[in-house]
């Protein structure tokens, strides 16, 4: 029973189709397909500018309006459409998920697979480093660097990649001294296999499903530290909306306009789940030894 | 001259400020109980030579008094631990008598000594006081230091004779502020710099207990030199709390005051509940939240620019965005303010006037800046809206939404064009129209990390607005008028955009007693301390 | 072991003075002028000038960095700007309640954790399992703020079970330890969820069975010990996460911990508080990664520092 | 010895396997299998990967996978079916009246417990005793079991252990409670041949003592000969032969059995060598030395130092085999990596008259092409995550050998010389069997058509079956290709069937070395004749020397800095056939 021979699984025709053929995976995909568009197509889509305060958008003592059918999603403190908003918050919020994670994740994994990999000094050195990032209070440094530069999406993209890297620098260390010692890498030495090549094809793909787990579960902290720091001021400068900074801009109203809250909370609850389950997916399609299985 | 203040109804000199009629407290209010307030942020001090916050002025108005005093409520002088004063004919010496038999919380008698070594302590530049500028009228105060101020003396252990520089329409509040607040040498030579954590005055409470970030307690002061006041027994500041949290608590009767006032997100709510409106006690307050221009540099140099940023806005609106907790402001001065010009109408809401001049200053598609605001519920908020009305007549401002003191650095250092001044807004220091002037419109503030961050200086006003403080009495209807006119003046020039001027709402518990006044304290915000009481 | 803990206790020492380091210089850089905000409005630019000198902030950067260095040596982690007060001593009357809220926020998402992470291995597959790996999505994926605002309204209003914020009984604690928690309670369960999962799968544990042990006792004894050994690595990671959870915690809650100080030093740059709030909370960090590395080997004997 | 054992099948069963099939899904792992097992008894269950021994016995003791279920027949023991009992009327029967011990010593105990406390857990769970008592017993048990300080040992991790211990203690905890039955699940297989006839031994003494029936499963006919009165030979999950010991050796009537017996390699006198050409060597080797630094204090200095190849000279010829044997962590797989280049060593290889110090990145990549390896665990050795194709053409890729075409079709070549089928290219490793992979190993080995191969341990994992055929490939291929071989091995049986010629490796140090037939027909070092007879032989009718009961520990080869080990010097005692002669050096 230890080795179940050479099934009849064929030669593999493309990562995508065994991925289309799960379930969950394709309601992940789905809804990110559908916040993706939401994203691109919002100019055509929310039936508002999303920074127009509308006039019929208050009550007249100044409250925001709950969903109905003019506001499916209701108005937010300054009369605005919150559904035009969400729409291109989406925007924002996925340069931020997307871009500022993967920067992050690049770092952390270049950083961690060299420490990893090169000991000695330099694997010495950077790992210093990685631990003296991890005892600086990410939230001072990320505000003073936003304070320093002018905030822009971009610059807090950097920003949160920047402070981001450490936790997946540390598990990729430690995976790939871990992998190092593995024999397989000592077999390719013994081919002649030059540093290079181990590491870029015979380390990193085996770093891919961790970066895929610590990527897609490092979304939604991405996205609520891009709130945190907007709301510190350092954020991405309002009115320019983000599902993050919508939470935290009213996040005091939870009981006075709980649509303004839990609407956003939704999405990015769902937007991460549905990187996860196509990240879950995904390591699994792309380990060889796990195809057929489960 | 001598003017008793406290006890009779002197045929008044009109040379003098008028004093009112002394706080006849309320027949019902009985003695004892103990009730909690909350707080946000920590308290820093209780020094009143250096608390200049939110929080801690009116804990050390209830600590310690000054020679001058406000009546209950109101923004009427009344005598302090000053019986009654003289003033010279020339409008330039001040002789104070004190009241006999005033204790210090540590049981010593408060004599002339200490006033004038409180008074040497809070312009020497050593304490560092953030309220030292306000002395600025009194002799030899440039060569404060080490040996005092040369203007105050001794005359004997109850008199003190205080010679200014210069005449001081306002002088009579400056020794009502905290800063003038009379200490006792050896309690500040014994805690040294942590005096503010130890306070000793003569206040109507002293300090019983202070936790650092959780609560400061206050126990009633026995001998308290005002008779049958204050009536309560303890009261009890706990700090730490998010405003919204303390509402919840207010609702539940764990807490009978919130400091920091009703949450926006809490207040359609609170009002919407009769019985909880019923207990909402709304007033004015010396506020004005207004946006500066910084009219050193283009775009706004123009001053048609300035005018068209005035008539752009749609105040009626962004009061609505703050639950019409504020009125719109057409001037500098709040309304409730001597000197408000009642007669001027102010820029109105007029986009297409705006538009019009901005195309006459050259900018007939308007331009690109940057409005500095700070990034506490509402503000960012309003300036949004501010944002979006000035995005109506071609300006693109992009908003620095930053944290207080990045502000501050902003205007100060002249940075940013313009500031949304919510946050960190003017409410007076005392009731007297020259407070609005010096440092944050006048050529004295404008300089590089000067609070005026319009860093507009208009040098013929500067002389104006010297005249009008070299009156001997505050109210003068013709200082008034001066003060009035400079304002109208700088309102023509348009440094600011004044947007709303904010009323105040204060919450309370069923049981709080004590007329409506009280609560609404233009001085002692929240609570005037000394004479609330418990109802039951 | 004495070397072991020498050598790290040097790493640490340096690691620290890193921090201190790029601490000062940021704020340093910072555009916003300490001296403005204690001076005050109504100064005067002499009063400005005085202060600055008084305070030394008039000096080159390194010279202000050495001296800041110096006091440390002695203990003296300087004066708030703005508080007047001894930072050392600001710190020191809000570190215990910022140490018990972490103390019962790690209590919360291991008990919590590692419970829905067993229980979810074991039902693997199942409704329950998936019902409880959403949850956990749910957990990372919620702003901290509006859980607390959450269960504060829930519990503390509505129900009445708990105080509404607060801080000294046990009671008080319930709420913001679970608010600080559930964000890492969803972390562990995934991890514990995997690794109990890997566990199972061991001879060892195959070993327990022939011998004849109940069930109860295979998961207790044999599985959860050696499924907890990966977290173990984890928890001294977490205090650095914790440290910016407690900032929003602390304030929904009014927990008068360091998070507070720290939020409200930040707001005005109030800079030796910014400096001694960093200074505790990275020895905190660098202390918890160096315990979680000694009680490694407690919990797993092959373990061996050297 | 067969005489002294009872005769098979006597007296009343105490287990009944009738018509057990076991499924997993529909796709049957074992099939219609029934046999008896009688007090006294030790039956085998032999067979290959996959016959589905492992699966009968977790069948018997209810232990089955997940997934897998035992679909029909019974178990009967005791007159029960225990495959109708609930789990909680199995429990008192596991570990208390049938217990079972696993092949991986070093991952079947739980590693963050005590010795103890595993032990006396084993105890309470069946018995309700006091901790003393519990304890008391435990001890005793480890005593049974011949294990030194048995005291000191309970408060032992097991990472503290040596693999024989560990197996050791296996034992005492099933045994601690007096089962009916034992089932042995590969019990040695994981263990150094000297350590194999210890637990060998020990199990044979415990079982009379305490007439235990054993179910010993195993794929060694060796073990199966010296231990087992009857056997039960399987595969592909069904009974293909059943009877008697001595039945089944003298005559097999399956042809798998047949198969079976032929593959086993035999011990034989060692006569037959070839003669090797003179002719430079592929590889010399003089005075090698590699040490591992052992780091510690608050400096991080060396403070010890691991010897694992002390002193190490030797030549291999063109077209030559030679083995090196010796028990784990006695330095020849380090020696092996020294050659291969992986881990840096002192004093002088030169391989196909280029020394191996001092190479530039080029030179060392240059080596390669002379100079190959089969690891001991294919599975390992091949990166999961890459096609088999890919894996065999990447020597040529690094190399930069002929154009995508031409690898592809080299590739091909190399596949169908190793006899893997052409269309399996593009699989994954995962895909293959255990041989297969092996294969592929050695394809890739032989892709850049180097002198010399290093094979570590490379046939150990293997079934016989299949391990005979692989080494009769590489025999076939050391003609064709003109390869010499290192090949290094624990297992004396192999070496005598492959090496031309042989040195015997102990803590670093080659102790004797020689022809084949100098080694193995007169052995003259101790240890060298003490690895011999601790073969099992596959000959029920072979009669062992009765000898000493072994519980020795080997010696540690790490010693603080500063401290060198005592060096041997070798003697020839003629024909090039060198044995250490300095008394009381290692292994004496």
């Amino acid at each position: 029973m230890t080795d179940v021979t050479a099934s009849a699984t064929k030669a593999p025709a493309g990562a995508l189709r065994r991925l289309l053929r799960r379930k969950l995976a394709i309601l992940g995909l789905a809804i990110i397909a559908v916040v993706v568009l939401g994203a691109l197509f919002a100019p055509w889509i929310a039936p508002y500018a999303p920074e127009e305060q509308l006039f019929d958008g208050l009550t007249l003592e100044g409250a925001p309006l709950a969903p109905d059918a003019t506001f499916i999603f209701g108005t937010d403190l300054l009369g605005r459409d919150l559904f035009s908003r969400m729409l291109y918050g989406a925007q924002t919020s996925l340069v931020i998920g997307v871009v500022a994670n993967g920067i992050a994740l690049a770092i952390g994994t270049l950083i961690g697979v060299t420490a990893g990999f090169f000991r000695g000094w330099i694997g010495g050195g950077l790992m210093r480093l990685t631990d003296l990032m991890m005892a600086f209070p990410a939230l001072l440094l990320a505000i003073c660097l936003a304070a320093i530069f002018t905030p822009s999406l971009w610059i807090v993209a950097m920003v949160i990649a920047l402070v981001n890297w450490v936790q997946t620098a540390r598990v990729i260390y430690t995976e790939t001294t871990a992998l190092a010692e593995r024999e397989f890498i000592a077999a390719e030495r013994t081919l002649g296999a030059g540093t290079g090549r181990i590491l870029f094809r015979h380390i990193l793909p085996h770093l891919v499903p961790t970066v895929i787990v610590w990527g897609t579960l490092g979304i939604s902290t991405t996205v609520l530290l891009e709130a945190t720091l907007s709301f510190l001021g350092v954020g991405v400068q309002p009115p320019t909306p983000s599902w993050g900074n919508i939470i935290f801009e009213n996040q005091t109203y939870f009981q006075a306009a709980p649509w303004l809250v839990f609407i956003p909370g939704a999405a990015i609850v769902l937007l991460a789940l549905a990187f996860n389950l196509v990240g879950d997916a995904l390591r699994d399609v792309l380990d060889p030894t796990q195809r057929g299985r489960d | 001259m001598k003017h008793w203040l406290a006890s009779t109804a002197l045929a008044l000199c009109l040379a003098v400020p008028a004093l009112a009629q002394d706080y006849t407290p309320d027949p019902n209010a009985k003695p004892g109980g103990a009730i909690v307030i909350t707080y946000k942020d920590d308290v820093a001090t209780l020094d009143p030579a250096i608390g200049y916050d939110w929080q801690n002025w009116s804990m050390i108005k209830s600590i310690f008094d000054g020679l001058m005093d406000y009546v209950p409520g109101s923004t009427a002088l009344r005598p302090g631990l000053a019986e009654s004063y003289d003033l010279s004919e020339d409008g330039l010496t001040f002789t104070f008598h004190l009241r006999p038999g005033v204790k210090f919380h540590n049981g010593r008698e408060m004599t002339a000594e200490d006033v004038k070594y409180s008074l040497d302590r809070v312009t020497n530049p050593e304490t560092q006081s953030p309220g030292a500028g306000f002395f600025g009228s009194i002799e030899g105060f440039e060569n404060a230091g080490p040996d005092g101020l040369s203007g105050v003396k001794i005359i004997d252990p109850l008199t003190v004779e205080i010679k200014l520089s210069r005449p001081d329409a306002t002088f009579l509040h400056v020794m009502a502020l905290n800063f003038a607040s009379v200490v006792p040498k050896e309690a500040v030579d014994e805690y040294g710099a942590d005096f503010g954590k130890h306070p000793v005055g003569t206040g109507a409470y002293s300090l019983a207990e202070w936790t650092i970030g959780q609560r400061l307690v206050f126990a009633r002061n026995e001998t308290y030199w005002r008779a049958g006041v204050p009536y309560l027994d303890q009261i009890t500041f706990e700090v730490g709390q998010e405003p919204v949290v303390a509402l919840l608590r207010l609702q539940k009767g764990e807490v009978d005051v919130p400091g920091d006032g009703i949450p926006p997100a809490k207040f359609t709510e609170v009002m919407a509940n009769p019985d909880e409106a019923s207990r909402v006690v709304e007033g004015g307050q010396l506020h004005t939240g207004y946006i500066t221009m910084n009219v050193t540099q283009p775009p706004f140099d123009k001053v048609e620019v300035r005018r068209a940023v005035n008539m752009a806005l749609n105040k009626e609106r962004i009061v609505q965005i703050i639950n019409g907790r504020a009125v719109p402001a057409n001037q500098p001065l709040p309304p409730s303010m001597p000197g408000y010009a009642k007669d001027y109408k102010g820029y109105a809401h007029d986009p297409e006037g705006a538009k019009k001049l901005l195309a006459d200053a050259g900018y007939p598609d308007g331009f690109e800046t940057e409005l500095y605001v700070m990034n506490t519920d509402p503000n960012p908020r309003i300036a949004q809206a501010i944002q979006q009305d000035l995005a109506a007549i071609g300006i693109k401002a992009s908003l620095q939404n930053l944290a207080q003191a990045n502000v501050i650095e902003a205007g100060g250092a002249g940075t940013a064009p313009m500031v949304w001044s919510g946050g960190m807004g003017w409410i007076a220091d005392f009731p007297d129209p020259s407070n609005f002037y010096g440092p944050i419109l006048g050529c004295a503030g404008a300089g590089e990390g000067g609070w005026n961050w319009s860093k507009y200086c208009n040098e013929a006003l500067d002389a104006e607005a010297v005249k009008a403080d070299s009156f001997k009495d505050p109210s003068d209807p013709a200082r008034l008028a001066m003060w009035s006119d400079i304002y109208v003046k700088i309102m023509d020039d348009a440094p600011w955009a004044p947007v709303f001027n904010e009323q105040r709402y204060t919450m309370k518990s069923p049981r709080m007693g004590g007329e409506d006044a009280l609560y609404v304290d233009p001085v002692s915000i929240p609570i005037n301390y000394d004479y609330v009481f418990i109802k039951e | 072991m004495a070397a072991y803990l020498a050598r790290r206790l040097i790493q640490s020492v340096l690691i620290l003075l890193g921090v201190s380091f790029i601490t000062f210089l940021l704020l340093y850089v910072l555009p916003a002028d300490p001296v403005r905000q204690i001076a005050g409005r109504a100064a005067t630019a002499q009063t400005v000038e005085n202060i600055r000198q008084q305070l030394g902030l008039d000096q080159p950067f390194l010279v202000q960095y050495g001296r800041y260095l110096g006091n440390l040596l002695h203990g003296d982690l300087g004066r708030s700007y703005l508080q007047k007060t001894d930072v050392a001593e600001l710190i020191w009357s809000r570190l215990p309640a910022s140490l018990l809220l972490m103390a019962g926020g790690i209590a919360c998402e291991l008990v919590l954790g590692l419970t829905l992470g067993v229980i979810a291995a074991l039902w693997r597959g199942r409704a329950l399992d998936q019902g409880l790996m959403v949850g956990s999505f749910v957990a990372v994926s919620a702003p901290q703020f509006v859980v607390g605002l959450l269960l504060l309204y829930v519990f503390a209003v509505r129900l009445g079970w708990f105080p509404i914020g607060g801080y000294g009984t046990f009671a008080h604690l319930v709420l913001p330890a679970l608010t600080l928690g559930i964000l890492g309670s969803g972390w562990y369960s995934r991890m514990m969820r995997s690794s109990m999962i890997e566990v199972l799968r061991a001879d060892y544990i195959r070993t327990a069975r022939a011998k004849g042990l109940d069930r109860a006792r295979v998961i207790l004894r044999h599985a959860l010990p050696n499924a907890i050994l990966p977290i173990v690595a984890m928890i001294g990671i977490d205090i650095g996460i914790f440290m910016g959870g407690i900032v929003v915690v602390e304030s929904v809650f009014g927990w008068p911990g360091m998070g507070q100080l720290a939020w409200q030093a930040i707001q005005r740059v109030d800079i030796p508080i910014i400096m001694g709030v960093t200074l505790v909370s990275a020895t905190a960090i660098v202390l918890g990664n160096l315990l979680a590395d000694l009680i490694a080997p407690l919990v797993d004997p092959r373990i061996k520092l050297r | 010895m067969t005489e002294g054992r009872p005769s098979a099948g006597a007296g009343a069963p105490v287990l009944s396997v009738r018509g057990l099939t076991v499924s997993i899904g529909h796709k049957p792992l074992v099939e219609g299998l029934s046999f008896d097992l009688a007090r006294d008894e030790t039956l085998a269950i032999v067979g290959e990967s996959g016959s589905g021994k492992s699966i009968t016995s977790l069948a018997v003791m209810g232990l089955l996978p997940p997934q897998v279920r035992a679909t029909a027949g019974q178990v009967l023991f005791d007159g029960r079916d225990l495959l109708a009992l609930p789990e909680s009327a199995l429990r008192p029967i596991r570990g208390g009246r049938i217990a079972m011990i696993f092949q991986e010593p070093m991952t079947s105990l739980n590693p963050v417990m005590t010795v103890g406390a595993q032990l006396v857990e084993a105890i309470t769970a069946h018995e309700p005793l006091r901790r003393g008592e519990a304890r008391a017993r435990a001890v005793a048990a480890l005593k049974s079991v011949r294990i030194s300080q048995a005291e000191r040992r309970l408060a032992q991790y097991p990472h503290e252990l040596s693999g024989g211990m560990r197996q050791r203690v296996m034992i005492a905890m099933a045994l601690a409670l007096k089962p009916d039955v034992l089932i042995c699940d590969e019990p040695t297989t994981a263990l150094d041949v000297t350590v194999q006839r210890e637990v060998l031994d020990l199990l044979r003494d415990l079982q009379r003592q305490t007439g235990t029936a054993l179910i010993l499963i195993t794929h060694d006919m060796g073990v199966v000969a010296e231990m087992a009165d009857r056997v039960i030979v399987m595969k592909s999950g069904q009974m293909v032969e059943g009877g008697s010991i001595a039945s089944i050796f003298a005559a097999p009537r399956a042809q798998y059995t047949r198969d079976l017996l032929a593959a086993v390699p035999r011990m034989g006198d060692g006569s037959g060598a070839i003669p090797v050409a003179k002719a430079p060597p592929v590889a010399r080797l003089h005075d090698v030395q590699v040490g591992f630094d052992i780091r510690g204090g608050i400096l991080q200095r060396v403070t010890h130092r691991v010897h694992a190849v002390e002193h190490v000279s030797l030549e291999i010829l063109p077209g030559e085999t030679f083995a090196i044997v010796g028990e784990s962590g006695c330095g020849k797989s380090t020696l092996a990596r020294a050659i291969a280049g992986l881990v840096p060593h002192q004093g002088h290889i030169e391989v196909a008259g280029k020394p191996l110090a001092g190479l530039t990145v080029e030179g060392r990549r240059a080596i390669c092409r002379d100079v190959q390896m089969v690891f001991q665990d294919p599975m390992a050795a091949l990166d999961p995550r890459m096609r088999v194709g890919d894996l065999v053409a990447e020597p040529l890729v690094i190399h930069g050998i002929g154009s995508p075409m031409e690898r592809r079709e080299r590739t091909e070549d190399l596949f169908d010389r190793v006899g893997l089928p052409r269309d399996t290219l593009d699989r994954y490793p995962h895909e293959f069997s255990g041989g297969q992979r092996q294969r592929i190993c050695i394809a890739r080995a032989l892709a850049l058509k180097p002198k010399l191969i290093i094979c570590d341990e490379s046939v150990s994992a293997l079934d016989v079956s299949v391990q005979a055929r692989v080494l009769a490939l590489l025999n076939e291929l050391k003609a064709e290709f003109g390869l010499s071989y290192l090949f290094i091995s624990h297992d004396m049986a192999v070496v005598e069937n492959i090496a031309d010629r042989v040195g015997v490796m102990y803590l670093g140090q080659i102790v004797e070395t020689g022809t084949r037939a100098q080694v193995f027909g007169n052995p003259q070092h101790p240890y060298t004749r003490r690895l011999i007879e601790a073969v099992p032989v596959p000959d029920p009718a072979y009669r062992r020397m009765p000898a000493a009961r072994l519980t020795g520990e080997v010696p540690s080869p790490i010693l603080p800095v500063g401290v060198s080990s005592v060096r041997v010097s070798l003697a020839d005692i003629g024909g090039g056939h060198l044995v250490a002669i300095d008394e009381g050096g290692p292994g004496q």
